[in-house]
């Protein structure tokens, strides 16, 4: 492998750069990607981290399936997303390096900073899987430079594998020029709960990989930052989520643990307990969606977190709250189904079911943030949309935001998120459950506590006074009271945002958390002169208004998707047999437009030049096929 | 003497509070004649009366089943759930709500059936609410169907030639299960104790589960007849820490002096079957209750403001 | 009340009658109607027959809500519904004779044969409330014929409550002329296991009704028959199904008790052991998914049965069956929803949940026998396709067929619809447990058993050897391939029938068991010139092919569905906000068409009379807009 | 001695077994370094070998968990199910299938917490099958949540300050669910143990619910401490019809002789905390065992069709 012979540094300056750092599980990549990340949030560049976890809790170390690790892409601008393939990668081994190649994470020429042990290492197996490795990566031409990360970090400490991380971070803040006093304070809060000793030693890896780089590298890259006075928080999805849920001012997480959505309740179960709530862990699923629907219906808007397997366990209870009209908010991040599928990994394959999962007519609101910060804000809006509709809300976020770590500008908290005292004045005379305002089908919840209130709520068919009823005319005036609660929240809402003109050749609609990767798709395109614009859905129960319109100024709409859909053209895919994207089949039945869609589920966030791409893809064949039709 | 004449002289016995107790009915029960679920509706109404709960302070919740109805009948806040679900609903809002007095009214296809995971659960978790399963060993409102407590080979339309197994007892169930509070078996057909039974349930901190074994005339006329007819086949768990209603020793002359916290014991005569027993076989005030080891200080929306704020420090930039 | 004064008998011909036996729930109107229905059914008459069933099991007698009975409609033709309103009833008291009135199920002159006892019963509340009722019911001009139904069954049996409805038999016995013969029969084979002496003096009571009636009544009805030759049985849908997966070889029915899908295993449970199978009842809906899906992987296809809420129990299990490939049948008989809804009663809301209900991408096949002779034969359809595609099926039938009683054409049982033994063939040498056919996806399977064929199933994301894998490529590959397979079974259906013309004004399209009252209505409105035409679906999932084209062929297609669906013109209610039936949403999305619904949530079947209506309605709107559009 | 060492004396008891069980490994265990499950992976591969069963006549059924990848890794059939719902899907496949040997391997999170429901049927059903339940007091694949079993006062990412609760008790809760025909607890630890009691469940005809005390380094690297160090902690309960396997008395030297038929007697141990027990606490070999008491004569198809011809006639018109 090449090493740096003579010395000569130059630095480019770029106006981004994505970065990985990849290990064997516990060797602590997680940590030297967090404090790096921070440090360039600090320093004023945009970030976006992703995690790299394994599939097994603790794989054999030194192979393929062991890899765990980071993604850092910072820039000098706002990042949205992972953006495409790395530029540049620390491995602690050829093998995990090895896995990021097969996955074509690592861009043709990515500069590869390679722990230098193992290539004449005396076990001769070793040396031989590293030969083969090397021999499979050489069809690129990446540029490897031999690090001995061991070896140094043994200097320092005599564990390695707590060591080579920070060793690692030292070369990262020398390469990028970061600033060490911020990499100082980072490591001193990250290991607040550590020895003094330890930090020091911390510190000073650090240091000696920023000799080493000095020493050895003939490169550094040079990323502005635009310094802003703007407060801002860095954090990821789930953490956001947990956040926002304290700042609605909901008192109770009644969860199940399930990847990806548990670190939310861990967020929570840390901190909750100071603010007067609990998080609730329930014996299943089942019982965490009962647990949170008796606080509700007590006066206690409570929140359940899951994934997909836990939202097909919940399925009964969320009807329940619908019929009995609790209020209830359900966070699901997403993960990769169907079943067990890929319980680490993204997807987008619950919107159809989060709609529709109920038997019987169920109608509930639904709502997808598009970013880390709309995650906190999507908390206090549901809550406020439950109980202003005695509705259940269901939040769909996904394993891309739940580990995705970005800034955003810090939240201006306000005390009417907190819930009120609950409410226990009297019940004016005659006042009946269901008081259902023929307009709206809104009512006003009778709370247990509420002196002459007294009455009980049932699944059951029933009235105004909750009695249980299976007269038709009652029954259908029930199902149209909490229909119609849909439509009048749907009157609240604006139509969604164009990005880019409002109109053009192809317009590119996605939904939730792949906002950032679209968005910078169609940019690109836009760059060369396409005529691409792209809309991000938030509302997908009820829809956005003005769709049609919208849609309608466009002579291509396609959805871009984290799910499966047939490809025409396929055996025994035609246009007539085909299954869409989930959110491409509810827009063709909600607007009649012949929408496409282009969808992936590789387990792993779009990245913008696929999006790209198949926006290309797309208007080439519209454009042929236009030409078809004059001809 | 009859049970029912039986249960005349148990209503004289206390007639100022029957007069009450009606208050606490908000309509008729409409269950079958002859429905033993009337009884624990009546049992419940005079408890309510004698302790004067004020309606808008208590929650009735229950899953679905003949039983499950139950809280319907009563003016009280209620929680008609859906099937097997009564005890996550109830922990919900005793979690929530921890002043109010929470009832569940459950069947046995409803608790030990379906809800058997969260019955478990719920035992274990021991939050005070009273807890009455009436166990007519059988499916009532789907008309018929064997339950997990029918007796073995007794025939229903799901098992026509009679049920395979024999019937899981809910009591040495209860009994088995860690931080397990309070244990007992009562009949509808012996009012005096069942409404006895009721009153320590609910003196008592904690979750008290109370198997009643409630007569269905529609589809087990038989299951429970001997007992019925016949006091001599029932021996009264007597203990001034359990229930011995007075006036009872007269009809049920076997009794036995049960210490109701000695599990060992009350797990054996739990098992044996050679009579029927009634009383409180397990009870320990001292256990941990869910709402209170669970319970936090109260804080202002003013304080949390604030201290959200604390926290959105640590993930500045 | 009038009652017959000289006697002098007219007899009226008509082509059909629907008759009401209306009781206190306990009296016994179920046997009487089955053997008045089945005495028609064998004397050659067209039937169907629908209980009333009240919602507590014995709710408090001589009130509205002890409502108990049957409407048996019988004609000269086939009789594929239960009609409009009846013409004729037989009430044993007032209160329960107003609950039918209040639901308008009483024709305007509807005959009412009723128990004269309580007019000047000593009891004054009896006098006054029955005042009150026959006061209530005067809007109508219904003919009232007091009937001492008690005091001349007190001549023969001592307890009124089993006898009434014997003597009520006779009534109808003479008014509709039929053979006392074959009651006889029916009389001797539903008592099979009562003593002799009950069928005696139950044929007795039969006789004093018929005497009765002919001394005192001025009138009967000859309904011809058209005698075939053709064998024929008559059963409910429940019993249809029941039959059916006894027919297809299933050997494992695995339930919970859920109305009104338990007699399914009732009917089972009476039989299946003499066919070498068992009824497992488990202890909830999760396990008796789990264990059906246990035992078809064992090699055994079995049934679960159950409704609405069962179906939300089984959400995640029928998410693992298609994951990992085993077969499975899911018969649905569907009821009032949404949670606990309406148990006994009558909807078609779980439509979209079949299509949906799973988190992640879980294509399966969904059916809806469309009358009760399909209910038999879904079975074996159901069961093949689940085989044959390695996948679930899922069967949706209602309250309507499941308690519906009709005859349909004797079923030719071909052995080959019987379970062969298990293959328990060495497996080829290499042969893989998913070795996907690329082109359809379909794979053959390897059973427990077979020698040389170990491998471990999972619901996790897994490759062609079933082992689990988290590479992009084979996530999409098996997504693809389970996908593929809906395609393929597609290609292997025909275009739906339309009834009458290919083309017209109107096609009225529906699905599942509204069949017959659909036809009938459309039938009536083509008699009367209209250019309706109707298509009754039955594929759900893949959809039929060709519906786009026939769809085209119409001025107007509108949906009949018993479900939700908004009305546009009501408060917020746009063509916008409107929520759609569900089978109207559904082939939205798929035709692209402007497909209008009127659905309704009653909580029991569509009447011809209503559809009729709403036919002609929309017809009127059509044309109206279609003049609005040419000024 | 330590248990290390002692694990090596009793391989070499039987080291020809030891050879031929490798066979039974399809692909090696995927579980962290020291994890207790590979114990009970090993003890299975010495049972399979000794017993000699063929691959194809076996299926092992799990839920979802570190211990749910079990089947993945023995040469059998597997059916690596969803969390919590092993035993519906082994159950399926008994009832299907009464000449397959079924194992199931599930998890204290799996089996009693989201399980439970399925859990205390199944007992009672009484399917001839080896039940193992790793039990490591806590969610490993989610990384460190509290499980019904954690320990109170033990933190976890659920509660940081803490497990709220006493831990369920899997023995005395299975030992309290009628027909309960085989329950014993031993650990991954004792390998001798750990293997003569899957010979035991094996021998026993029904449902044998073994619950295996199971080490995990990673998130509980303490919970099992004192015991693995320290074998006086231990009392093991020994009988010809129970375990006791040869050499351990040298090691474990506190010995109780436990006759597995005494019902009362252990559940009453299963109490006592004083002292881990391992052992067979209660074994019943003559309840109803549920594929048994459901097995119904095989019919041919042409039977069937003769048949249904005959039911079709109570319908025909
Ligand atoms: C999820 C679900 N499964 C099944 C049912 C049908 N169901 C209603 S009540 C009941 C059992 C009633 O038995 P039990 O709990 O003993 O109450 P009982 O009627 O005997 O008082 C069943 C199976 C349901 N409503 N929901
Ligand atoms: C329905 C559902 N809920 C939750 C999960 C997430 N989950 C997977 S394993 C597990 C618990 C594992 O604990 P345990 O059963 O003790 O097995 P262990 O990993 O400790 O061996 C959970 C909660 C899931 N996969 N499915
Ligand atoms: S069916 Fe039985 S349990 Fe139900 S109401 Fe009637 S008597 Fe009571
Ligand atoms: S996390 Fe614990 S249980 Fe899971 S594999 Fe690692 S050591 Fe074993
Ligand atoms: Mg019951
Ligand atoms: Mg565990």
């Amino acid at each position: 492998m090449s090493s740096v012979a003579t010395k000569n540094l130059n630095i480019t300056k770029v106006a981004e750069h994505t970065v990985e750092i990849i290990t064997n599980s516990g060797e602590g990549a997680q940590k030297c990607a967090q404090i790096f990340g921070q440090t360039c949030a600090k320093m004023g560049n945009g970030v976006w981290t992703v995690e790299i976890i394994p599939a097994e809790i603790e794989p054999p170390h030194h192979t393929v399936t062991s890899t765990s690790g980071n993604i850092i892409r910072f820039g000098t601008g706002k990042v949205t997303n992972w953006g495409d393939q790395s530029k540049l990668a620390i491995a602690f081994n050829e093998q995990v390096l090895l896995s990021r190649h097969r996955l074509e994470s690592l861009n043709d020429d990515c500069i590869i900073l390679q722990e230098s042990v193992w290539e004449n290492h005396e076990d001769e197996f070793i040396r031989k899987q590293y030969a083969e490795a090397m021999e499979e990566m050489s069809s690129k031409n990446y540029r490897f430079i031999g690090v001995p990360i061991e070896e140094e970090t043994l200097k320092i400490v005599d564990n390695p594998s707590h060591g080579k991380n920070m060793f690692a971070l030292g070369l990262l803040t020398e390469i990028y020029q970061r600033d060490l006093s911020v990499v100082e304070k980072q490591i001193a809060h990250i290991f607040r709960f550590k020895s003094q000793k330890i930090i020091d030693s911390n510190i000073e890896l650090v240091k000696s990989g920023m000799a080493w780089a000095r020493e050895n590298l003939d490169f550094q890259f040079d990323i502005p930052s635009v310094p802003s006075e703007e407060k801002r928080l860095v954090m990821n999805g789930n953490q956001a989520c947990g956040l926002g849920a304290i700042a609605a001012g909901m008192e109770l997480c009644s969860m199940y643990p399930i990847t990806p959505a548990t670190s939310v309740s861990h967020e929570l179960a840390e901190i909750i307990e100071d603010f007067g709530g609990i998080v609730h862990q329930a014996e299943d699923e089942i019982a965490a969606a009962g647990v949170a629907i008796g606080a509700s219906y007590a006066g206690k808007v409570a929140l359940t977190v899951t994934s997909g397997p836990g939202m097909a366990l919940k399925t009964e209870f969320i009807a329940l709250a619908i019929m009995v009209e609790v209020p209830l908010v359900v966070l699901d991040v997403q993960r990769g189904g169907p079943s067990t599928g890929l319980p680490t990994k993204v997807e987008q394959s619950d919107l159809l079911s989060s709609l529709y999962g109920q038997p019987g007519d169920a109608p509930r609101v639904v709502i997808a943030p598009r970013s880390i910060e709309e995650c906190f804000h999507s908390m206090v809006t549901a809550r406020r949309i439950a109980e202003t509709f005695r509705t259940v809300v269901i939040v769909l976020t996904d394993a891309n935001l739940a580990t995705g770590v970005q800034q955003f500008t810090r939240p201006e908290l306000d005390i009417r998120w907190q819930q009120g005292p609950i409410d226990q004045t009297p019940v004016p005379e005659g006042m009946r459950p269901y008081e259902w305002d023929p307009e709206t089908g809104m009512s006003r919840r009778i709370i247990p506590g509420m002196p002459g209130g007294a009455h009980t709520v049932t699944g059951l068919a029933h009235d105004e006074d909750s009695l249980v009823s299976y007269h038709p005319s009652s029954n259908e005036r029930g199902m149209r009271m909490r229909s119609r609660k849909l439509a009048v929240f749907q009157s609240t809402l604006m139509p969604p945002a164009v990005h880019g003109d409002e109109e053009g050749d192809l317009l590119v609609v996605g939904w939730g958390s792949t906002q950032g990767a679209i968005d910078e798709a169609v940019d690109r395109a836009r760059t060369e002169g396409h005529k691409v614009s792209a809309c991000q859905l938030t509302f997908l129960s009820p829809l956005e208004p003005g769709l049609k319109e919208i849609f309608s100024k466009f002579r291509n709409v396609m959805t871009v998707e984290i799910n499966y859909s047939d490809t025409v053209g396929d055996p025994y895919i035609t246009e007539e047999t085909r299954r869409y994207g989930q959110l491409a089949w509810l827009l063709r039945a909600q607007t009649l437009i012949d929408i496409d869609c282009w969808t992936s589920c590789p387990g792993q966030p779009l990245r913008p030049r696929e999006i790209y791409n198949n926006i290309i893809a797309k208007l080439e064949r519209s454009k042929s096929t236009a030409e078809g039709e004059q001809s | 003497m009859s049970s029912l004449a039986l249960s005349l002289l148990d209503l004289e016995a206390d007639a100022s509070i029957c007069l009450d107790a009606d208050d606490y009915q908000r309509r008729p029960g409409k269950w079958c004649a002859g429905c033993g679920d009337f009884g624990a509706l009546n049992a419940i109404k005079r408890l309510l009366a004698k302790e004067q709960l004020v309606p808008e302070r208590m929650c009735f919740v229950s899953g679905i089943g003949c039983s499950s109805r139950f809280p319907h009948y009563v003016n009280a806040y209620g929680f008609h759930g859906i099937h097997g679900r009564a005890l996550p609903l109830a922990t919900g809002v005793k979690l929530a709500r921890p002043e109010l007095d929470v009832f569940v009214v459950t069947g046995d296809g409803d608790c030990i059936s379906i809800g058997a995971g969260h019955w478990i659960h719920a035992i274990r978790y021991n939050a005070d609410m009273v807890v009455m399963m009436l166990d007519n060993n059988i499916y009532g409102l789907t008309k018929n169907q064997t339950s997990p407590t029918t007796p073995l080979g007794y025939a229903s339309m799901t098992s026509p030639r009679g049920a395979q197994l024999p019937p899981l007892d809910p009591l040495q169930a209860t009994l088995g299960v860690s931080n397990a509070s309070f244990v007992a078996q009562t009949a509808d057909w012996v009012p005096a104790h069942l409404y006895a039974t009721l009153q320590a349930a609910y003196d008592h901190p904690g979750f008290s589960f109370i198997r009643v074994l409630q007569r269905c005339p529609k589809f087990t006329p038989d299951v429970f007849q001997d007992q019925v007819k016949n006091p001599d086949t029932t021996e009264m768990l007597v203990h001034e820490d359990g229930v011995d209603p007075p006036g009872l020793e007269k009809v049920y002359t076997h009794r036995r002096i049960h210490n109701p916290k000695n599990l060992d014991e009350a797990r054996s005569l739990a098992r044996r079957t050679d009579m029927l027993r009634l009383g409180v076989f397990f009870r320990d005030d001292s256990l941990p209750v869910y709402e209170e080891v669970r319970a936090v200080p109260a804080v202002s929306a003013e304080e949390k403001v604030k201290r959200m704020n604390e926290v959105f420090e640590r993930y500045a930039v």
